[in-house]
């Protein structure tokens, strides 16, 4: 492969971009970012939070025009920019991250959107199913082409929009953290994918914040950080702490931060989950919680992982099960409930079930402790909660200008930090972390789990969800394994040895039985 | 994974599409069943109220109503709102009545009407919501006010008729047996049903009020689509104002489609069409059209007197409503 | 204190309507005729109570001589009424009443109601199924029934089938209201609409249900009944006709002795409407001729 | 990371700070110019515009709107709509007025109609909206047509009356030379304001409308916090009411309130409140309100026929709009 690459690198490259700089307004997103794509590699594209690769990516797309003096070159000629589908007339195929699909249309209606096989002016239904039908089955899917994306889970979009970037026969293919929301399974299959479309002569530029995933599958890597171009490694160079020190200007060291507490059952539990059912997907499922304790749990997309955690934050309605908190047997049937308790729960969607975008990260950060807070007569405590927020910023190294900036203009990582502040105002004695780190950047992540360790040597008792094996492994004293909505098995560590990420995914596909 | 995935994948698939086309099926219905009942209750009362005569005056009553709903569909769907459907419906009318009054040309007094409508759904409200990216609610308020007197001034005030109007067959004329203006409303409804359901732009139109961001993205021009429904609206509108003037024989322009905007958007809402944009059915519409027509019309057969009419009709919309949630809510789930 | 005429100020319930636009021209033609260089502004209260009154205190605070008022509310327009008078200014009612004004002259609605309904009585042999198609409840609007009602109540063997359908004074509410009465009742006698648009809308609902064993009568004497009868055909019989423009004139030329400082002898002018006919229409001025 | 965080937070916070604060006012003025430019336009047309009496007869025209703006203003916020205020101000003016008429017991009629209102807001609105999750847009359809029924069947469509009203003071008197209409409109949008931004409901409110689900998340009881909006819209078109009532000496079921609504909600919107929810002031909606009062009475004052203050307001309303939208456009975004 890198031979071949090689050897292409004397050939015209397919993509050009040359001097692109992006600004919004006073925010300047991208500076003379230059970037060149040849046929058949895979180009990672790598940089923390906020350092510009999907607006670079959105440029490319036609997304957004870039500003005056930058160009874009296919095949070496000029391209024009910023209309989108000239740039699909060009070959060019993204799959974003922030899912673009429109919920209220079906599977095979998102593949085709913009791009319907039509006869006479009017939408050609069969053919647009049956191709439909042949895409997803390449990614070997369980939804139906024919399914509501309403009715999608995370996961599942992620894989509706590869199959749109499949459906046109893009020569560049761009994917902006497509794994985030997939587990192995479907990643391996995503790297099938990939090798076979690479094989086929198509350039992909790949971005994601998992080291892991570039190891496996670029043929170079370039970086860029705070909106400017730092520069592009080849495979043959590629080395972790090159790269870190590339992305963030310094060395991370420790990168899981896991010197607590050796295994021990006899930590008082916490939480006690028993028989928990919600009438469709979950069937009783029962765990111990043990204070100051991290339990992972692990699974496929759509194993029930977030139905459960959200069934014991009341969030939805239980049909059976009970819980008892300290030993002592509580109700819950609403996240208020819960929260009173002392159960606060990180949600896996930030942008949709958690943050307050147009609201300041101060209001952010508060919002468990507002009525605690408040003085006479319901009225506002503005100095506390300041207090409060820039503690928060200093504490979890928030990267923001200011308390009284929105939350939407913060980048993935730093929102995410924001959400754990607010949970962590509420001082709860259980935290369940659905997908923590999902779209967040190395340093970003290595402060999160820092920041899980230090909770559960304070004693809280830690739940979190992951569908990051390493992660799992690297962060969590125990793992619960979830299958078709029932607990398939538990792993832990033995004497010496680690928790096995062998022994979790038998349970999680099923090929091992408790 | 593994079992969930291919248990489905064959079998499953047919199910899953069966059970798909049933609910789809079912939420078209959406209103029927409480048609129905009000029907059947107004039956009970009079029984006056199911016959052939009755259910032609229904039909017509309710023909303007749907046709100016069915452009306000369009509209909802992408999420947006068209508050200046009556205006334009009252300046359309006395377009096509001061037409019709031009001798030997007074036939195109409808197409002028349907131009007119035309004219103001894509010059004032189109452009303005798709290319200056105004709110449609304020842009739609303001052309209201504004049209309003545009209707006015076209008269000056005072009423145009014209006792022989070339196209009053529209209005009172039947083609066997059934009044055109309820043939005007259905090929309204089914071309509207065709474009949104089979054509590439209906698709879009439902895109745009799904996501219009991700609709931007893979590159359907947005700005063309809000245009287009915009458009539709104002020239449906201005169909309407055509099909009263035909009725009517005469047009004003200060008093005529005075908050039948309220009425279009009750229709839509009552039929089903989300206000969020993107999920709805012309069906639906429809229905909600014959719903608000029946009332009106089941509520004078029953001798119930004005006031009372106006209690009745407004708790009957938040019961249905309230029924269709409910039906929504025991029946399965997505 | 005699003061000239130079400023007017009208408000009028609905000024779209044809009728309040004759009135308007009634009043501008004879303030010129008093004086020609008269400032003449004319506003809409759009039949809302609130926004009448603050046209009121917007030509207070104008400086308006005269202020004519065709009330939104025969009752309810009082305190406005004298707080304009207190500021010094002539108000002029002119067809609905307005408690205290300096002047009013109006129609006679109870006596067109009455005039329109006999009509019907006569030619029905005093007997029969009637149906009287109601408007807003606006004090004009509620005497013409009252009217109607007073002759109706004469004759036991007439038998009201409907009288509380608000067909809203206008073509469309008369065609649907009347669409629906049709189905409700087989045989119907008489009708009487509480305006001409209202029976002209009725009229259409008839013919395209082909039921013709009833006649029509109905007030106003507006543009449309006049074709309507010069076309020899119509159902419609009879319309009590007020004259908005001599009314209204009328009540400005009174206005303005009043301003002049001379107490009219009789403050309320009551206009007798005139019943007209398919026979008599060629003698009718109406609302829009050019005088 | 750490150049980059350190390097900024402390002068740069405060530069932030700043601009933030800066633009806030710039966004809470917004719509400030086009109310200036107005004003200056009108007295350079009719130098009586900026005269005292003047300036007070604007005040007090705007201020029933401007109440029921402030009531809609919190709907809004949460992402509703309430179009029922229009009928509920008929129903709690006439029963101010049937009060009034209880001998020794008159002034009870203001904290009757304000009771209506309220009772209307919360149990029809409110609990529709919050606990069986209807719509809003069409259970205040309903309840505008309903409520409306009942304003009529309250005065058995009569005009009540009572010249010797015990609270006619709110209506026609002044303090210091204010009318009391003025002072009442201007304390109902500070205690709003009040609410809104200092208390913690209403940092709920602004939570609701921004993402109502994350709201839910996060322990904020959504439907006490929408019951809570309804029910101040309902109190305040109560109020409403009674200002009218206190104005007038009078109410009428049937005319009274007609389409206030429109108006109530064109103040909120021109203020700057969005109508997906959660971004939105209460002082743009002062404005929003003074706009439509300046535009009514200047245009009479400059002698503007009535069809063309149609014409010219729906042009206003769009051209403030646009000119809003441009003037955000081109200062600094997010
Ligand atoms: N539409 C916009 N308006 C204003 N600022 C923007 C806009 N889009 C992006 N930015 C800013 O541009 C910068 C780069 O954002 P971008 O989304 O490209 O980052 P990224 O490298 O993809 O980060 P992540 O890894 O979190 O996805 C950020 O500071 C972001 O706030
Ligand atoms: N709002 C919803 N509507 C319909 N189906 C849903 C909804 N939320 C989840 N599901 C379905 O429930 C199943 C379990 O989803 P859940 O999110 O609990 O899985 P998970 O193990 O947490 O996976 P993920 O990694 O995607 O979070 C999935 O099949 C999903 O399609
Ligand atoms: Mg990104
Ligand atoms: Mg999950």
């Amino acid at each position: 492969m890198t031979a071949a690459v090689q050897t292409d690198m004397a050939r015209q490259p397919v993509l050009e971009m040359r001097h692109i700089s992006k600004t919004f307004g006073a925010i300047r997103a991208l500076q003379d970012v230059s970037l060149t794509v040849h046929a058949g590699e895979l180009h990672a594209l790598m940089g923390e939070n906020g350092a510009g690769k999907s607006t670079l990516m959105k440029v490319l797309s036609g997304a957004y025009r870039p500003d005056a003096g930058g160009e874009i070159l296919i095949d070496g000629i000029a391209a024009a920019t910023g209309d989108p589908i000239k740039a699909r007339a060009h070959g060019i195929a993204v799959i974003y991250q922030e899912l673009s699909l429109a919920p209220n249309l079906t599977v095979a209606q998102n593949i085709f959107l913009g791009n319907e096989p039509r006869r006479f002016g009017v939408v050609d239904r069969d053919q647009c199913n049956r191709r439909a039908k042949e895409i997803i089955a390449r990614l070997s899917v369980s939804f139906s082409a024919r399914a509501l994306v309403s009715s999608l889970s995370l996961g599942e979009r992620q894989l509706v929009e590869i199959a749109r970037a499949l459906s046109t026969s893009a020569r560049i293919i761009v994917m902006d953290e497509p794994t985030t929301s997939l587990t192995s399974r479907e990643t391996d299959r995503l790297f099938e994918v990939i090798a076979t479309l690479k094989s086929q002569g198509i350039a992909i530029i790949y971005i994601s914040h998992r080291m892991e995933e570039v190891y496996q599958l670029a043929d170079r890597v370039s970086v860029l950080r705070d909106s400017g171009y730092v520069g592009t490694l080849d495979r043959a160079d590629l080395n972790a702490s090159r790269l870190v020190s590339m992305m963030v200007g310094r060395d991370l060291s420790a990168f899981y931060k896991k010197d607590h507490r050796p295994p021990d059952s006899k930590r008082a539990v916490a939480l006690s989950v028993r028989g928990m059912s919600d009438g469709n997907l979950l069937k009783d499922c029962s765990f111990d919680l043990h204070k100051g304790e991290v339990l992972a749990l692990a699974g496929l997309v759509g194993s029930g992982r977030t139905e459960l955690a959200r069934l014991i934050f009341g969030a939805d309605k239980r049909t059976a099960g009970t819980l008892e908190l300290d030993g002592k047997p509580i109700s819950i049937g609403s996240p208020r409930e819960a929260l009173d308790a002392g159960i606060a729960y990180l949600t896996e969607d930030r942008k949709e079930l958690g943050l307050f975008l147009d609201m300041s990260i101060a209001d952010n950060v508060n919002f468990g402790v507002l009525a605690k807070d408040a003085k006479a007569g319901g009225l506002r405590d503005f100095a506390t909660a300041e207090r409060r927020a820039a503690k928060a910023v200093s504490d979890l190294a928030i990267r923001t200008r200011s308390v009284q900036a929105n939350a939407g203009s913060l980048s993935g990582g730093n929102q995410q930090k924001v959400l754990l502040a607010r949970l962590l105002e509420t001082e709860p004695k259980v935290l369940i972390l659905d997908e923590p780190t999902r779209g967040v950047d190395v340093g970003a992540k290595s402060e999160i789990y820092r920041l899980i360790d230090n909770l559960a040597n304070k004693g809280i008792a830690i739940l979190m969800i992951s569908s990051e094996l390493p992660e799992v492994i690297g962060v969590a004293d125990r793992v619960l394994v979830m299958r078709d909505g029932t607990i398939a098995g538990e792993v832990t560590a033995s004497e010496g040895a680690p928790l096995s990420q062998e022994k979790i995914m038998e349970f999680a596909t099923g090929a091992a039985q408790p | 994974m593994t079992d969930r995935a291919t248990g489905i994948t064959s079998g499953g698939d047919q199910a899953v599409v069966r059970s798909r086309r049933l609910r789809t099926a079912f939420a078209a219905l959406g209103m029927l069943p409480v048609l129905v009942l009000l029907a059947a209750g107004f039956q009970f009362i009079n029984p006056r109220f199911l016959t052939q005569t009755n259910l032609l005056i229904v039909t017509q009553q309710s023909s303007i109503n749907i046709v100016l709903a069915a452009g306000m569909t369009f509209v909802i769907l992408t999420g947006g709102i068209d508050l200046s459907v009556g205006s334009i419906l009252a300046a359309s009318a006395m377009v096509a009545v001061i037409v019709s009054l031009v001798p030997e040309w007074g036939m195109l007094g409808v197409p002028a009407a349907i131009l007119v409508g035309l004219g103001f759904g894509l010059i004032i409200n189109g452009l303005l919501v798709a290319y200056i990216k105004l709110p449609p609610f304020i842009v739609t308020l303001g052309s209201l006010t504004a049209v309003r007197g545009v209707a006015r001034l076209l008269g000056q005030d005072t009423t145009v008729f014209n006792s022989d109007l070339p196209f009053d067959f529209i209005g009172n004329g039947s083609l066997f047996g059934i009044p055109w203006l309820a043939i005007i409303a259905l090929s309204v409804v089914v071309l509207s049903w065709l474009v949104l359901k089979r054509t590439v732009l209906g698709t879009w139109i439902y895109a745009v009020g799904g996501n219009a961001e991700a609709a931007r993205l893979t590159g359907i021009k947005v700005p063309l689509v809000l245009l287009f429904v915009y458009g539709v609206s104002g020239l449906l509108a201005g169909l309407g104002g055509a099909m009263s003037a035909a009725r009517l024989y005469a047009a004003n322009g200060l008093q005529l489609g005075q908050s039948y905007e309220l009425d279009a958007i009750a229709a839509v809402i009552l039929g089903g069409t989300s206000f969020v944009g993107g999920v709805g059915s012309i069906w639906g519409t429809l229905i909600g059209g014959l719903i608000i027509a029946v009332l009106s019309n089941g509520l004078i057969l029953a001798g119930v007197s004005d006031i009372w009419q106006y209690i009745i009709k407004g708790l009957v919309i938040i019961v249905a409503v309230a029924l269709d949630r409910y039906r929504l809510q025991t029946g399965a789930r997505t | 204190s005699a003061k000239d005429l130079t400023k007017v100020g009208i408000s009028v319930g609905l000024l779209g309507n044809p009728f309040f636009v004759a009135t308007i021209k009634g009043i501008e033609d004879a303030a010129k005729k008093i004086n020609p260089n008269v400032e003449v502004t004319s506003v809409s209260a759009d039949y809302d109570l609130n926004k009448q009154v603050s046209q009121v205190d917007s030509f207070i605070a104008a400086g308006v001589d005269v202020i004519m008022l065709n009330a939104v509310d025969a009752k309810a327009i009082a305190p406005a009424v004298k707080k304009a008078q207190a500021a010094g200014i002539v108000v002029a009612a002119f067809d609905v009443s307005a408690p205290g004004a300096d002047v009013t002259v109006m129609t006679n609605n109870v006596k067109a109601g009455e005039e329109a309904c006999q009509y019907l009585v006569d030619h029905t042999g005093g007997k029969g199924d009637y149906v009287i198609l109601n408007g807003p409840a606006s004090s004009s609007i509620l005497e013409r029934v009252k009217g109607c009602k007073n002759v109706l109540a004469q004759h036991p063997d007439i038998k009201i089938l409907s009288d509380d359908q608000n067909a809203e004074g206008s073509r469309d509410g008369g065609l649907k209201i009347f669409q629906s009465l049709l189905t409700r009742f087989d045989k119907i006698d008489a009708v009487f609409a509480i305006n001409d648009p209202t029976a002209i809308g009725a009229q259409l609902a008839a013919k395209q249900l082909n039921r013709s064993e009833f006649i029509f009568t109905a007030v106003d004497g507006a543009p449309d009944i006049e074709k309507e009868f010069a076309s020899g055909a119509s159902m419609i019989k009879a319309s009590a006709s007020q004259d908005p423009y001599v009314m209204a004139g009328q009540s400005l030329q009174m206005a303005a002795e009043v301003l002049a400082g001379k107490k009219p002898a009789e403050p309320v002018v009551l206009l007798d409407p005139k019943l007209i006919t398919a026979e008599n229409l060629k003698d009718y001025k109406g609302w829009t001729a050019v005088r």
